[in-house]
C-alpha cells in the first residue's frame, strides 16, 4: 500500500513535468507585452525594455523555463510581474474561496445528487423519474455563465434575498460567507449534481440487475436493505470515479462562475492572470491546480480499494 | 463490394430502430436536424443578420423582429439562425477532428502497448489534469481569437479524451477471441484495427462524441463569454447570450433566446447520447460527460 | 401432501407485445426429503421455473405467471410482496449457477449471511453471527470463524459454492433449489458440492430441486426427474424409470449424446440434429417434432399430452413406443487405431512460460507465476491430442504458445520444424496458414460486426486464396449449413451454429493443425455431439490434426487419440486414449476419471443402475 | 437626437434622469466647492464601502501606471503639498505656502505633520520623496512629470526649494497629484511598499487583499481641518471593494452593499434613475471614445480614405447604441466644460454614400483594432457595419489591452478603436502623447510639423489665452485632417448612496474622502 503510494505518486513526476513544459510553451506563445500592463500605456519604450530585462525576458526560453522550473523545485514559484508579491502567497490567499465552492458543490452532489438518483432508480420509469433525470440534462445543458446570470438577476437583483458579490473569508464571517457562496456553489455544483444523479441512476441500475442481487431477493431481504447495502455500495464506486473526474470540470467551471460573482479565487487568478499577461502567477497557479487533480485522481484510487475489497495494491 | 454494403445497413439497422423508437432521440433528432438545416440555409438570409438599425435598439419580439432586435438592432432571429453554424462547427468539426485524432493515438496506445502507450497516456494524464476552459482559454489567447481557432483548442482539449477511451476500449476488445483469429491468421495489423476494432469502437464513439460536442459547445459558449470565442460580427450562441446577460434587465429576450437554443441544442446532444448508448446497450461509466 | 406442487405453471415474457412462452403448463412436485431433478437444455424453461417458485420471475407488466404453486399449504401466487419476503429463503431457497457472481463482492460473509437471518428471525447481532457461522459449518466451510470476516473473492470457486450454499440454508428453507450448482466449478469440486447436497437434504430433510443439464448428475444424485423441453414437461418419472426406459425420443436422443466414460472410445456419438425451436413462435404439435427422427404428421399438428407409461412415468409423445435408431448405430472410426506415424506436426520442447510477479517500489519481480513449467508434447499428423487439466493447469497458456499469442519464457515450440518464436517471412505465412483456432466461446470468437461471408472470407483474402462465393459455400457446406447463412451476421446464429461457423473459417485456410480450445464447453449436451462429430469428421476427411483443450475427459473421449493431463503447468501422465481411460497411473488421472459425473464407480444409492451398463 | 422610435422605456428613464442630474447639479457644486461648512452637522463615523472596478497594482504613488483612477485610492493615504481645486486654482496642503521666482521654487512646509508610521514629515522626507521619482533607478512611472526638475534641496527643515533646468508650467499641476505624494521615507525603504502604503492622508492604511478589498482606517491625527473647524476625515473608514462586472456593481449599488462607485456604463446607471436612495450628479467627467487611423501606410496616408472614413461613422448611432444615449459627441478630447472647447469645430458630416464615391466603387480593406472590454467591441461591430456600408471592407480584431497597444506602437493595424477618460489633469496631458510626432502615444505615427508646432506654444505657455488658442488650432487640424475620428462620449455620472455626502473631486473628477460623511 505505501509502496504502491510511493510509486504513483513517482509516476506523477513525468506527468507534472509534461504538464510544467505544456504549460510554459503555450503561455509564451500569448501575444502581447507583459510590460504595458504593468506600466501603463503610456510607458515609454526605454522603462519597458528595462522591466523586461528586469523580469529576465530577455534570455533565451529554456533559461527562463529552467529558472522557473528550478525557483519551483525549491518551492518558489516566482513573484507577480504585476504586482511583485510572492506568487505562493497569492495563491495561498486564492484558494479557500476555490476550495470552499468545490467542496460545497460536491457536497451538493453527495447530498442531493446520489439520493436522487437513487430515487430515480428504484422509481425507474415513473414520472418521478422522468423528472429527475430530465432536470438533470436541463442541469448539464445549461451554460454555468447562462445560470449564473439568471441566479443573479433573480436572486439578487429581483428577490434581494442574497447580495451579489463580494467575498467574505469563512474565517471572519461565518454566515456572510455563506450567504455570498450560495449562488455560486448552485451554479457549480449544478453541473456535478446533474452528473452524479445521472452516474448513481445508471450505475445502481446496473448493480440491481447483477446475480447477487437476486441472491439477496432469494434470501427475503427487504427491498430498502438490497437498495441501500447490496447495490448502491456497489453502485458508488463508479460514481466516485465519475465524480472524482468532475474535479477537473468543477475547475473549468469555478472559472467563469468566479468571474461572474468577482470571488477571488484561483478560476479568477488563472484568468485574469492570462489575460493581463501575469505568466508566473499563472503558471503557478495552473501548476497547484493540475498537482491537486492529480492527487485526487491517487486518492480516488485510494478511495476504491477502500469500498471495494478486491482491490488491493 | 456488394456485401458491405448490406453488412453495414443491416448491422446498424437495430441500432437506428432502437434509436428511433426512444423518445429522447425523437427529441434530439429533430433539434439536430433543426440546427444543421439553419446552418447549411443561413447564407440564404443574405446579411440580415449583420445589418445594425440604432433606431431598433434591444426591442422585444414582433412583427417584424420575431425575436426581438439586439444591442445594435439587428435581427435576434437572423442571428441565431446564422449562429447554428458556429455550433454545428464545433460539434462537428472540432469533435470530428479530436475524435479522429484521439482514436488513432488511442488506437496506437492501446494496440501495442509499451513504451508508446506509457508515454501518450502520460501526456494524455498531464493534458486531461488541467481544467478543460483553463487549456482552450490558453490556447485561444496564444493563437489568437476566433472561430478556426476556438475550432482547434476545443479539439486540442477533446483529443485527449478521445484518446483515452478508445485506449481502454481497445485494451478490453484485443483481448477478444474473434481479434486473435485474426491475428493468428495473419491478419495485417492496420486491416486488424480497422475491420476488427474500429466498427467496435463505433458505438462508444458514437456516445462519446455526442457528450463531446455538448462539452464542446459550452466550452464555446464559455470562450465567446470570456470574449476569446467566435469573432464580430459573426454570431455565436455562446457570445449572443454573453452579450444578452448584460441587457438582461432592459430586454429578456436577447439572451433567452440564443440561451434556448444553446440549451436546445446541448440537450438533444446529452439526449442523444443516452439514447446511442442505451441503443448499444452500453453502461460505461468513463462515458458520464466531464467538462 | 407434496412438500411444494406446481400445477399448470405458465410464465410469458412480454405478455402485451411479443409474447415468449418460456414455461408452458408445468406440473411438478417434491416430497420432503426429495430430489427432483429437473433437466433440460438452454431454453428449456427450468430456471425461470425455478424463479417463479421463489416469486422472482420479472414484475408485470415484462412478464406473467399463471397456475398455482403450492408450498405446504401455502398458495404462493396469492402471496403480496411482504408474503415472498417470508418465503425466500425462510422456506425455498436457492442456490444459483455461477458463485462468483451471486455473493456481493463488498460484504463479507458473516454479513451476508447474518442479513439472511435477520431478515426473517428477531435476533441480535450476536446471535445471528453465530447462526451464520452454523451455517458455513453446515455447509462444511473449512476454518468457518475466520471466513465469517472474509470476502467472495478470498475463497475458491468451490469455497464460493459452499458459502453460497450456507447463505440459502442459514435461515433453514425447507425446500431448495440448486440450479446449476456445479457447472461453473472443476470436475473435482463438482462431485463434493452434489455429494454434500445429498447429505444436506437427507440430515434436514429438505426438498430438493436440482436443475441441471447433465444427465450424469441426474443419474446418480436423483430420486426423480423432470425433463423439460421448449418450456415444457415432455417426461417425468423416477429417476431410474426415465433413464433406464425413457419413453420420449428426446429423452432417449440426449441420453445417446451424452458423451460417457464408458462408452468405447473414439465412438460416434448419436446426435440430435437440428436445434431447439424458437419460442417466440408459436408452433402447433410437439416442440421436438422438427428433430424427432420418429415424428409422424400428427406430431406436427397435435401437442402431446403427458400420459402414464409405467408407474410415475409420464411422457408426451403420440407414440412412444416407436423404435429409435438407437446408440448402437454409432460406428467405430476405423482410424483410430495404431501408433503415430511419420513425423509429428508440431512439437512442445521443455516450454516454460512464466509470468512475472512484480512487487515493491521498483515492481521488481519477485515471483514468477509458472504457468508452464517445462512440458514437452508432440502432435501427430492425422490424430487428435486431448489437452486434458482444470482451470489454471496452464494448458491454454501452453497452446497460446503455439498460437504465437504467448512467447515462452524457455523451450521451443516448433511446427513442421519452424521454430514459432522466430519464424522467417515464409515461414510465419506458413504458421498462419496451416494453424488454425477454434476457440470456447461461440459469442465472442465471431466478430459481431461481421457478415457470415466476411469472416469466411478473411483468412482466405490474407493469405490470396480463392474467397469466391461459391468457395465461401462450399465451406459452410463442409459444416452443415447452407449459403444462406452467408449474408447474415452471427447474431442470427444459435451457439451450435456459431461454432460450426468457426470451424468452417478455421478450415478455410485449408490447415494441417486446428487448436480446439475448450471448442464444445459451452454448448449443449445435442449440439455438443453434432460438433464432435463434425471435428470428427473432418478430421478424417482432411488428414487434420487436432490439439483439443478440454476440461472433461468424457467429452474428449468420442475424439482423443492421444492424452495428456495436465496439472500446475505440467504434464502428469501422456499417452494413447484407450490406457488412459482404462488404466490410469497417474493418481490425478484417476481422480479426474471418476470425479467425472456419471463415472460408474459413483453409484451411492442404486440409482444409477439404470444408467451404467 | 432622440428619434420617434426609440424605445420607450429608455426614452422615461433619460427623461427621468435628465431631471435628477439638473437637480442635484446644484448639491453637488456646494459638495465640491471651497464651502463644505454644511458638512460640518452631518454624520461622523462609519465605514464607507466603495465598489471599485480598477484594483490598482500598485499603492507607491510613484509606480502607480494608472493615468488616474489609482488616485481615488491613493488619495486616502497621501497628501501632496498643495492641492487643485476643481477650479483649476491651487490651495495650501502639506506646504503652507510656496513661492514661484523664476526657475526655483520655494515651499514652507505645514509643521506638526506626521506619517501614519510617526515619522516626522520635513523638507527632508519631502526631498527624500521627489528625488525618488526623478532618480531614474526608481523607474517611477512619473519621472517624466517632474523631467525640468534639476535639484531639490533642503533649505532648513521647513522649507524645500526645487531648481528648474526650464520653465514648467505643469510641475505645479503634477506636485498636487501622484508625482508629489509624500511617503515616509522609513517605510519606502522597509521594502515591500507597494502594498504597503504609509503616508500623511486622512486614512490609514489597514488591508489589502487582492481582488477582494482594500480598507483604511481614519487618521485620529489628521492634519486637515473642516471650514468649520471640525476634525477630518469623519469617516471612521473606507473599504474598497473591488468588483469588476458592471451588472454586479450596479445590483451592489441598488442593494446597498457597497455606497459609492468609481463609473457604471450607462446602460447600467440608467436603471439606477428614479431610485431614491441613490444620487447620480454629472461631474463632467467622460469617457472619450475614438478611432485613430494609422497615417504611416496605405490606406489612411491618402487624406480622401480618411475623409470617408469619417463620413461613414454614424457617431450619432454609436452612442446610442453604446451609451444608451447617455453621451455627448465632442470634437475631441475636450468637454463642453473645457476651457479649451469650441463647438465651431466640427468633423464631417455622416455621409455613407459620399464616401462610397470617394473610395470609387472597389471596397477598401482595413484592419480595425479594439479592445476586449465592453462595450468596445459592441462599438467596433457597429462601426464594421457602418464602415461596409460606406464601401470600406473592414476586418475587426478584438485583443487583449497588451495585444492591440503592441500592434498599435508596432503600427501593425490601419484604424484602432480606444478610449481615454477625460477631462486630464491639463489638456497638454491628453494631446501631447497622441499628436506630438514625439509622444509616446502618438499611434497615428504622425509626423505633423504644424501640430507639433502648436502643442509646443501650448506646452510652454502659461497664457491660458495663448494656450487656449493653440488647443483649438490643434484640434481644428487634428479633425480637418481626419487623424483621428472622435466618437461619443459617454457620461459617467457619480453615482452614490443619498445617505453619503461630502465628496470632493479632483480637477479630472477623481475623488477626495476627507470630507465625506454618511448619514445614519
Amino acid at each position: 500500500m505505501i509502496g504502491y503510494l510511493v510509486r504513483r505518486l513517482a509516476q506523477l513526476i513525468p506527468v507534472l513535468f509534461v504538464v510544467s513544459v505544456v504549460l510554459f510553451l503555450l503561455l509564451r506563445l500569448l501575444p502581447g507585452d507583459p510590460t504595458t500592463e504593468i506600466l501603463g500605456q503610456e510607458a515609454s519604450a526605454a522603462d519597458r525594455a528595462a522591466l523586461r530585462a528586469d523580469l529576465g525576458l530577455d534570455t533565451p526560453l529554456w533559461r527562463q523555463f529552467l529558472d522557473w522550473i528550478g525557483g519551483v523545485l525549491t518551492g518558489d514559484l516566482g513573484r507577480s510581474w504585476l504586482t511583485d508579491e510572492p506568487v505562493a502567497g497569492v495563491i495561498v490567499d486564492r484558494l479557500p474561496a476555490t476550495v470552499e465552492l468545490g467542496l460545497i458543490a460536491l457536497l451538493l452532489a453527495v447530498l442531493i445528487g446520489i439520493p436522487a438518483g437513487v430515487l430515480a432508480a428504484v422509481r425507474r420509469r415513473t414520472a418521478t423519474d422522468s423528472a429527475l433525470t430530465g432536470l438533470g440534462v436541463l442541469a448539464l445543458s445549461t451554460p454555468h455563465f447562462y445560470l449564473a446570470a439568471l441566479l443573479i438577476l433573480v436572486f439578487a437583483i429581483w428577490l434581494r434575498v442574497v447580495p451579489p458579490s463580494g467575498y467574505v473569508p469563512f474565517t471572519e464571517d461565518p454566515a456572510g460567507n455563506l450567504v455570498r457562496m450560495v449562488l455560486p456553489a448552485i451554479t457549480v455544483g449544478s453541473t456535478v449534481v446533474a452528473v452524479v444523479l445521472r452516474q448513481t441512476r445508471g450505475s445502481l441500475l446496473a448493480a440491481l440487475g447483477e446475480d447477487y442481487i437476486r441472491t439477496a431477493e432469494a434470501t427475503g431481504l427487504r427491498r430498502r436493505r438490497i437498495v441501500t447495502v447490496y447495490a448502491l455500495r456497489n453502485a458508488l464506486v463508479p460514481v466516485v470515479t465519475v465524480t472524482a473526474l468532475q474535479i477537473g470540470a468543477l475547475m473549468s467551471a469555478t472559472v467563469v462562475t468566479e468571474t461572474i460573482f468577482t470571488l477571488p479565487g484561483m478560476g479568477t487568478l488563472i484568468v485574469n492572470g492570462i489575460f493581463s499577461r501575469d505568466l508566473p502567477v499563472v503558471q503557478g497557479a495552473v501548476l497547484v491546480v493540475v498537482t491537486f487533480v492529480l492527487l485526487v485522481n491517487l486518492v480516488t484510487d485510494l478511495v476504491y480499494a477502500w469500498l471495494d475489497p478486491r482491490i488491493t495494491y | 463490394m456488394a456485401t458491405e454494403t448490406t453488412t453495414t445497413r443491416d448491422a446498424r439497422r437495430p441500432v437506428l430502430t432502437r434509436l428511433l423508437r426512444d423518445r429522447r432521440a425523437r427529441f434530439a433528432l429533430p433539434v439536430l436536424a433543426t440546427v444543421a438545416v439553419a446552418a447549411v440555409a443561413s447564407p440564404l438570409l443574405g446579411d440580415r443578420s449583420a445589418a445594425t438599425d440604432t433606431d431598433r435598439l434591444l426591442t422585444g419580439p414582433s412583427a417584424r423582429h420575431l425575436l426581438g432586435t439586439d444591442e445594435l438592432g439587428r435581427d435576434v432571429l437572423a442571428r441565431i439562425v446564422d449562429g447554428a453554424a458556429v455550433t454545428l462547427a464545433v460539434a462537428t468539426v472540432a469533435v470530428g477532428l479530436a475524435l479522429v485524432l484521439g482514436t488513432l493515438l488511442g488506437l496506437v496506445a492501446g494496440y501495442r502497448g509499451g513504451w508508446i502507450d506509457a508515454l501518450l497516456m502520460r501526456t494524455v494524464d498531464g493534458l486531461l489534469a488541467f481544467p478543460l476552459l483553463v487549456l482552450a482559454l490558453t490556447v485561444v489567447a496564444a493563437l489568437g481569437p476566433g472561430l478556426r481557432n476556438a475550432l482547434i483548442a476545443i479539439a486540442v482539449v477533446a483529443t485527449p479524451r478521445f484518446a483515452r477511451v478508445v485506449r481502454g476500449e481497445v485494451l478490453s476488445l484485443r483481448t477478444r477471441e474473434w481479434v486473435s483469429a485474426a491475428h493468428i491468421v495473419g491478419v495485417p495489423t492496420p486491416a486488424l484495427l480497422r475491420r476488427h476494432l474500429l466498427p467496435h469502437l463505433a458505438g462508444t464513439l458514437g456516445v462519446f462524441a455526442a457528450l463531446q460536442a455538448s462539452t464542446a459547445i459550452i466550452a464555446e459558449a464559455s470562450l465567446s463569454f470570456l470574449g476569446l470565442g467566435v469573432q464580430p460580427p459573426q454570431p455565436s450562441w455562446g457570445a449572443m447570450v454573453a452579450a444578452g446577460t448584460d441587457h438582461l434587465d432592459a430586454s429578456w429576450s436577447l439572451s433567452v433566446f440564443p440561451g434556448l437554443a444553446i440549451l436546445l441544442t446541448i440537450a438533444a446532444f446529452n439526449l442523444l447520447a443516452d439514447a446511442l448508448r442505451d441503443a448499444f446497450d452500453a453502461h460505461r461509466p468513463d462515458l458520464t460527460p466531464g467538462r | 401432501m407434496p412438500l411444494l406442487s406446481v400445477e399448470h405453471l405458465t410464465v410469458t415474457f412480454n405478455p402485451d407485445s411479443r409474447p415468449v412462452p418460456a414455461v408452458t403448463g408445468v406440473d411438478l412436485h417434491v416430497d420432503a426429503g426429495e430430489t427432483l431433478a429437473v433437466v433440460g437444455e438452454s431454453g428449456s424453461g427450468k430456471t425461470v421455473t425455478a424463479l417463479s417458485v421463489l416469486g422472482l420471475t420479472p414484475r408485470p407488466p415484462a412478464c406473467r405467471t399463471t397456475g398455482t404453486i403450492r408450498l405446504g399449504d401455502t398458495d404462493l401466487t396469492s402471496l403480496d410482496a411482504r408474503g415472498w419476503r417470508s418465503v425466500r429463503g425462510r422456506r425455498v431457497a436457492m442456490v444459483f449457477q455461477d458463485p462468483s457472481t451471486a455473493l456481493n463482492p463488498l460484504l463479507t460473509l458473516g454479513t451476508q449471511i447474518a442479513d439472511a437471518i435477520r431478515a426473517h428471525e428477531p435476533v441480535g447481532r450476536a446471535a445471528a453471527r453465530e447462526r451464520a457461522l452454523a451455517a458455513l459449518e453446515l455447509a462444511r466451510l473449512p476454518q468457518p470463524g475466520t471466513r465469517l470476516e472474509q470476502y467472495p473473492h478470498q475463497l475458491s470457486g468451490g469455497m464460493r459454492q459452499r458459502a453460497a450454499i450456507a447463505l440459502a440454508l442459514a435461515a433453514g428453507p425447507q425446500l431448495l433449489i440448486a440450479d446449476e450448482p456445479t457447472t461453473a466449478l472443476d470436475v473435482a469440486v463438482q462431485a463434493e458440492i452434489l455429494d454434500m447436497l445429498d447429505t444436506l437434504r437427507r440430515d434436514l430433510g429438505m426438498g430438493l430441486i436440482l436443475i441441471t443439464h447433465d444427465l450424469g448428475t441426474v443419474a446418480t444424485h436423483a430420486d426423480r426427474v423432470a425433463v423439460m423441453y421448449a418450456g415444457r414437461v415432455v417426461e417425468t418419472g423416477p429417476t431410474g424409470q426415465v433413464l433406464g426406459d425413457p419413453r420420449m425420443p428426446y429423452t432417449r436422443a440426449l441420453l445417446a449424446a451424452t458423451p460417457r466414460l464408458d462408452a468405447p472410445a473414439r465412438q460416434r456419438l448419436v446426435a440430435i440434429g437440428g436445434h431447439p425451436p424458437d419460442l417466440a413462435v408459436a408452433a402447433p404439435g410437439c416442440a421436438f417434432a422438427p428433430r424427432c427422427p420418429v415424428a409422424l404428421d400428427v406430431c406436427r399438428d397435435e401437442r402431446p399430452a403427458l400420459r402414464p407409461h409405467a408407474p410415475d412415468q409420464l411422457a408426451a409423445c403420440h407414440h412412444p413406443e416407436a423404435p429409435l435408431p438407437g446408440p448402437v448405430a454409432a460406428e467405430h472410426d476405423p482410424t483410430s487405431a495404431g501408433e503415430p506415424t511419420g513425423e509429428p506436426v508440431a512439437e512442445f520442447d521443455e516450454v516454460v512460460l512464466h509470468y512475472p510477479v512484480r512487487r515493491g517500489l521498483l515492481r521488481r519481480v519477485v515471483d514468477r507465476v509458472r504457468a508452464v513449467d517445462g512440458v514437452s508434447l508432440r502432435l501427430w499428423p492425422g490424430r487428435t491430442l486431448a489437452l486434458v487439466g482444470e482451470s489454471g493447469s496452464g494448458k491454454t497458456s501452453l497452446t497460446r504458445t503455439l498460437l504465437r499469442l504467448e512467447r515462452p519464457t524457455g523451450g521451443t515450440v516448433s511446427y513442421s520444424g519452424i521454430d514459432v518464436t522466430r519464424p522467417d517471412r515464409e515461414q510465419l505465412r506458413r504458421l498462419q496458414r496451416e494453424v488454425q483456432v477454434v476457440f470456447q466461446n461461440p459469442y465472442a470468437s465471431l466478430d459481431p460486426r461481421m457478415t457470415v461471408a466476411q469472416i469466411l472470407a478473411e483468412p482466405l483474402r490474407v493469405h490470396r486464396l480463392d474467397a469466391s462465393r461459391t468457395e465461401l459455400v462450399r465451406l459452410l457446406e463442409q459444416v452443415g449449413l447452407d449459403a444462406a447463412a452467408l449474408d447474415r451476421h452471427p447474431a442470427a446464429f444459435s451457439g451450435g451454429q456459431r461454432q460450426r461457423i468457426a470451424i468452417a473459417r478455421a478450415l478455410g485456410p485449408r490447415p494441417r493443425l486446428i487448436v480446439c480450445d475448450e471448442a464444445v464447453s459451452a454448448l449443449d449436451v445435442s449440439i455438443q455431439a453434432q460438433v464432435l462429430n463434425l471435428l470428427a469428421d473432418l478430421q478424417r476427411e482432411h488428414d487434420l490434426s487436432y490439439l483439443f483443450i478440454t476440461h472433461d475427459l468424457a467429452v474428449v473421449r468420442s475424439v482423443a487419440h492421444d492424452i495428456a493431463v495436465m496439472r500446475h503447468g505440467r504434464i502428469v501422465e501422456h499417452g494413447p486414449a484407450e490406457r488412459i481411460y482404462g488404466s490410469p497411473t497417474h493418481e490425478y488421472t484417476r481422480l479426474l476419471l471418476e470425479m467425472a459425473p456419471g463415472h460408474p464407480t459413483q453409484a451411492p444409492s442404486g440409482r444409477t443402475a439404470a444408467w451404467s451398463r | 437626437m432622440d428619434t420617434p422610435s426609440v424605445h420607450p422605456a429608455l426614452l422615461s428613464r433619460r427623461a427621468l434622469l435628465g431631471g435628477t442630474v439638473g437637480a442635484l447639479a446644484a448639491v453637488s457644486l456646494a459638495a465640491c466647492g471651497s464651502d463644505s461648512g454644511t458638512a460640518g452637522g452631518k454624520g461622523r463615523g462609519g465605514t464607507l464601502t466603495v465598489g471599485f472596478d480598477n484594483e490598482p497594482t500598485t499603492l507607491d504613488p510613484a509606480l502607480s501606471s494608472a493615468i488616474s483612477s489609482d488616485r481615488n485610492v491613493l488619495n486616502l493615504f497621501y497628501d501632496t503639498l498643495l492641492r487643485q481645486d476643481r477650479d483649476g486654482s491651487f490651495v495650501p496642503a502639506l506646504a503652507d505656502r510656496w513661492t514661484e521666482d523664476g526657475r526655483t521654487v520655494t515651499f514652507t512646509l505645514r509643521e506638526g505633520v506626521t506619517f501614519h508610521d510617526g515619522t516626522p514629515f520635513d523638507a527632508e522626507a519631502a526631498a527624500f520623496n521627489l528625488r525618488r521619482v526623478i532618480d531614474p533607478a526608481t523607474r517611477s512611472t512619473k519621472a517624466a512629470a517632474l523631467k525640468n526638475v534639476g535639484s531639490v534641496d533642503v533649505v532648513d527643515a521647513r522649507t524645500l526649494r526645487l531648481t528648474l533646468k526650464a520653465s514648467d508650467p505643469l510641475l505645479l499641476i503634477h506636485l498636487a497629484h501622484e508625482p508629489g505624494m509624500m511617503a515616509s521615507p522609513t517605510a519606502v525603504k522597509a521594502g515591500d511598499y507597494g502594498r504597503k502604503p504609509v503616508g500623511t492622508g486622512p486614512f490609514v492604511f489597514d488591508a489589502w487583499r487582492s481582488k477582494v478589498q482594500l480598507t483604511g482606517k481614519r487618521n485620529p491625527t489628521y492634519w486637515r481641518r473642516a471650514t468649520d473647524g471640525s476634525a477630518l476625515p469623519r469617516l471612521e473608514q473606507v473599504v474598497f471593494r473591488f468588483v469588476t462586472d458592471t451588472k454586479v456593481l450596479r445590483a451592489e449599488v441598488t442593494t446597498g452593499g457597497v455606497q459609492l462607485v468609481r463609473t457604471l456604463p450607462p446602460e447600467e446607471f440608467n436603471q439606477l434613475a428614479g431610485d431614491k436612495q441613490i444620487t447620480m450628479t454629472d461631474t463632467g467627467v467622460r469617457r472619450s471614445y475614438y478611432v485613430a487611423l494609422n497615417v504611416t501606410r496605405a490606406p489612411f496616408n491618402d487624406p480622401k480614405v480618411r475623409a470617408a472614413f469619417a463620413m461613414a461613422i454614424d457617431r450619432e448611432g454609436v452612442g446610442k447604441a453604446a451609451a444608451g444615449g447617455q453621451y455627448d459627441l465632442a470634437p475631441s478630447f475636450a468637454t463642453a466644460k473645457d476651457w479649451f472647447y469650441d463647438p465651431s469645430i466640427t468633423p464631417p458630416a455622416l455621409d455613407p454614400a459620399g464616401a462610397k464615391t470617394a473610395l470609387g466603387g472597389t471596397p477598401v480593406p482595413i484592419t480595425v483594432v479594439a479592445r476586449r472590454r465592453a462595450p468596445d467591441p459592441t462599438i467596433a461591430e457597429l462601426l464594421q457595419s457602418q464602415l461596409t456600408a460606406a464601401g470600406f471592407a473592414p476586418k475587426v480584431e478584438v485583443l487583449e489591452a497588451q495585444t492591440q497597444l503592441d500592434r498599435m506602437r508596432k503600427q501593425d493595424f490601419d484604424a484602432a478603436l480606444l478610449v481615454i477618460d477625460i477631462p486630464r489633469l491639463d489638456p497638454s496631458l491628453s494631446f501631447d502623447p497622441y499628436f506630438s510626432s514625439r509622444g509616446s502615444n502618438n499611434w497615428s505615427g504622425l509626423a505633423d510639423s504644424t501640430l507639433d508646432r502648436l502643442l509646443d506654444t501650448a506646452a510652454a505657455s502659461e497664457d491660458r489665452a495663448v494656450r487656449k488658442q493653440a488647443y483649438v488650432e490643434v484640434q481644428k487640424r487634428i479633425v480637418d485632417e481626419n487623424y483621428w475620428v472622435f466618437l461619443h462620449q459617454p457620461k459617467s455620472p457619480l453615482i452614490h448612496s443619498a445617505k453619503l455626502s461630502g465628496i470632493v473631486l479632483d480637477v479630472d473628477g477623481q475623488w477626495r474622502l476627507d470630507e465625506a460623511a454618511l448619514a445614519s
